[in-house]
């Protein structure tokens, strides 16, 4: 851990040639990510072209639910990618801890909005596609009730690193609260599970599809893609600007700066 | 293909409220998270020329370097 | 003892000072000089172990913070700017607290005699709301006395609000633990009697 | 490090019974909630008999958040966590005193206190010990996870509303099993296996909040 703190003396901190793990990476990412973004989006926007198209041209219609079914392409995806973009928070969040490097705060950070923004709309299209099917907007249903709470750990999430001004606690202290969530995350959906069933007996089941189409599921899985796709590009702009922000001190930055005031 | 015309399309078997409601939605969401995204990187570039100006070139040196003690 | 090298300390949006190379041996007592806010107190609390620095390391006997984290805070008595005072509890509930939180032995009468020795004997059971500033400051170094084992004082700012006859007493007080074969550093304002003129370090050489 | 885990807890226990007037504040607040139901849902018995165990817990969840940010507060401010971190003992052992101490003298009135209340609600005496043993379960899992949330939120601006933000989704499950038990008992099928869960978490709170709490506070410390 201190030797990574270790700078060559003629280097203030931020410049070092030696800790890659602690400097360099923002460095060398900075670009990268410049670079990486616009394909991840290029990709995201063909896959979401794609995807409506089978979604909404191919696919057939549902026999039991007809039309509104076709919810589901954006539905499933949103969901899956909020759950699965808070796991990967905690995982950059853990690893931050342990291997003390800036880098992963700034993407658990990055990745925060992006993973609200989906759970928010996975419980918005939730509820709509409920009350022409159940006919009512919302059901305390396991999955949508989950969903919630998860909407809620992110807003924790955001709202404390937003708070705490300093950009060290910030980090740290946000990195606690998503592992600790993450922790919690099996166990908010198992007892939601179990409360739900002693309460309402057997629930709806969103997803239990037993005649899904093979071409439902193809768009489905684009759709998802794309999702993903998206995410990373989001977040990798907003990782450059993270970075910027963080790294001002360094010359790297500054000559990066002057480039785009140049530029403009 | 699925529809016989447009106007079903929209339709979608009645249920059209809800699916471009969701579809709609998300895409106001998405827009929005872009331009957000695309403002924000704007505002720290100026922000950080700004400050950048204002603290001179020479802002990894600002701590007095302390080279000995007595 | 301690060996500091190539520390750098950013606070906020400020570089405070870096390159900061140094150490400190048994029987020194070394004050940290400088104007306001160029980082005294920061060094002080980082090289206490309650911030991390952000270049550089501190080693204890050859060994980095880190990992000799619990040898280090059995051997370090640190006096912060707080005088880690309860207001609802007496000065004596105060110190045996201080004391055992630290991890030591804290004997009430050996708690009494400290107190007594460093003039509060009329206040042992007053709660520490109605002390004044500088009964305040007495109370946190009553502890001087009960940590004659721990060889490392860090003290901030220890001669603020003490009138002239407990300066020198304090004073001598050092002065006697760097003979036994301890260390001192501290920060101060003011000049104070000590029997050999201490070292300094200057950390407002180059500041802006 | 007993020692510095019975001289915080003696300490702290000491402070509580100094400022006293505080600890009533707590219980009070948990009585009122409770007695403002009846007036919001009507006073028909049934339906006060069906939430009441839904309403003890919620009361007693937002009474256990109302003193949790100034758990470290005083300490914070007057120097005393600074001495606290410096310990050559493991912070384990203090932050354990510590959230033991707060449980004592906010959790514990509020267990003593709930199957009284649940009088008020017409509740089956039988279910009387299931529910005080959920909450003896379930308080400690709140002051503990609680701690966490102080302690990420100490000295940060609204760190009151943002703790509550914190702390509140994570309380979602020590509530559904709390009041589950209750539910479980007086619906017939036996509270065990929800007082199980409890008490397996109660474990797992025990085992891992002091850790993340005691990071917490060293993190506020920078």
């Amino acid at each position: 851990m201190t030797n990574e703190r270790m700078t060559n003396p003629d280097n203030p901190p931020g410049r070092s040639p030696t800790s890659w793990l602690r400097f360099a990476a923002p460095q060398q990412f900075y670009p990268l990510a410049g670079r990486l973004a616009p394909w991840f989006a290029c990709t995201a926007a063909v896959l979401t072209v794609v995807g409506l198209y089978i979604g909404f041209f191919v696919a057939p219609t549902d026999f039991q639910q007809g039309e509104v079914y076709r919810v589901i392409f954006i539905h499933v995806p949103a969901a899956w990618m909020s759950m699965f973009i808070y796991l990967v928070m905690a995982f950059w969040a853990a690893v931050g801890l342990v291997m003390n490097t800036r880098l992963s705060f700034i993407m658990s950070q990055a990745l925060a909005p992006t993973g609200a923004m989906f759970c928010f709309v996975a419980l918005w299209t939730g509820a709509l596609w409920g009350k022409p099917t159940w006919g009512t907007y919302w059901v305390w249903d396991a999955r949508l009730t989950s969903q919630l709470l998860l909407l809620f750990l992110y807003f924790g999430f955001i709202a404390l690193t937003r708070a705490i001004e300093d950009p060290r606690r910030a980090d740290r202290a946000g990195a606690i609260i998503a592992l600790v969530g993450a922790v919690n995350v099996p166990i908010i959906y198992f007892s939601v599970q179990w409360w739900n069933t002693l309460h309402q007996g057997a629930s709806v089941s969103l997803t239990k599809a037993p005649s899904m189409a093979s071409t439902m599921l193809a768009g489905m899985l684009l759709m998802s893609i794309a999702a993903w796709m998206y995410s990373i590009a989001v977040a990798l702009w907003r990782v450059r600007a993270l970075i910027l922000e963080r790294e001002r001190h360094t010359e790297w930055v500054g000559e990066v700066l002057e480039a785009e005031g140049r530029a403009r | 293909m699925q529809w016989e015309s447009w106007s079903a399309f929209w339709q979608m078997g009645g249920a059209g409220v809800y699916v471009w409601a969701c579809y709609g939605l998300t895409l106001a969401l998405i827009v929005a998270e872009l331009v957000l995204v695309i403002r924000r990187r704007k505002d720290t570039v100026t922000r950080l020329l700004r400050w950048r100006r204002a603290v001179g070139k020479d802002v990894g040196g600002q701590g007095a370097r302390v080279e000995s003690v007595e | 003892m301690l060996a500091v090298s190539e520390l750098a300390c950013l606070k906020g949006d400020r570089l405070l000072f870096r390159g900061l190379s140094f150490s400190l041996e048994p029987g020194e007592l070394l004050r940290v000089a400088g104007p306001n806010g160029v980082g005294k107190t920061s060094l002080l609390r980082l090289l206490a172990g309650l911030t991390q620095p952000e270049a550089g390391e501190v080693r204890w006997h050859g060994t980095p913070l880190a990992r000799a984290r619990e040898d280090f805070h059995r051997g370090l008595l640190y006096l912060g700017h707080a005088a880690a005072l309860n207001d609802l509890l007496t000065p004596l509930e105060n110190l045996r607290f201080a004391c055992a939180a630290a991890g030591d032995e804290a004997e009430e009468t050996a708690c009494v005699r400290a107190l007594e020795r460093i003039g509060l004997a009329a206040q042992l059971d007053l709660p520490a709301r109605v002390l004044s500033q500088g009964q305040r400051r007495r109370v946190g170094l009553a502890r001087l006395f009960l940590s004659a084992a721990r060889p490392l004082w860090i003290l901030d700012e220890p001669f603020t609000a003490l009138d002239v006859n407990a300066v020198a007493d304090l004073a001598a007080t050092l002065s006697a633990h760097c003979e036994a074969g301890g260390a001192v550093m501290l920060t101060t304002h003011q000049e104070a009697p000590f029997a050999r003129a201490p070292r300094v370090l200057d950390l407002g050489g180059r500041a802006c | 490090m007993l020692t510095v885990f019975l001289a915080v807890l003696r300490r702290d226990l000491l402070l509580s019974w100094r400022g006293r007037a505080d600890l009533l504040v707590t219980l009070a607040f948990f009585v009122i909630v409770v007695c403002l139901f009846p007036f919001g849902v009507g006073a028909e018995t049934n339906q006060l008999r069906a939430i009441a165990p839904g309403v003890l817990w919620v009361a007693a969840l937002l009474a256990s958040l109302l003193s949790l940010h100034r758990l470290f507060a005083q300490d914070h401010a007057d120097g005393t966590l600074e001495q606290l971190l410096l310990s050559s003992e493991p912070a384990v052992s203090w932050v354990a005193g510590k959230v033991v101490a707060y449980w004592l003298t906010t959790g514990l009135p509020l267990v003593v206190a709930a199957p009284g209340l649940a009088l008020l609600f017409d509740v089956e005496q039988g279910a009387l010990p299931v529910l005080t043993f959920s909450l003896a379960l379930g308080t400690p899992i709140l002051a503990l996870l609680g701690a966490v949330g102080a302690a990420l939120t100490l000295g940060v601006r609204g760190g009151g509303m943002l703790l509550a933000l914190l702390i509140l989704p994570l309380y979602v499950p020590v509530l559904i099993f709390g009041a589950g038990a209750v539910e479980a008992w007086l619906g017939g099928t036996g509270a065990t296996a929800h007082l199980l869960l409890l008490g397996g978490g109660l474990a797992g709170a025990l085992a891992l909040a002091p850790w993340a709490c005691a990071a917490a506070l060293r993190i506020a410390m920078e």
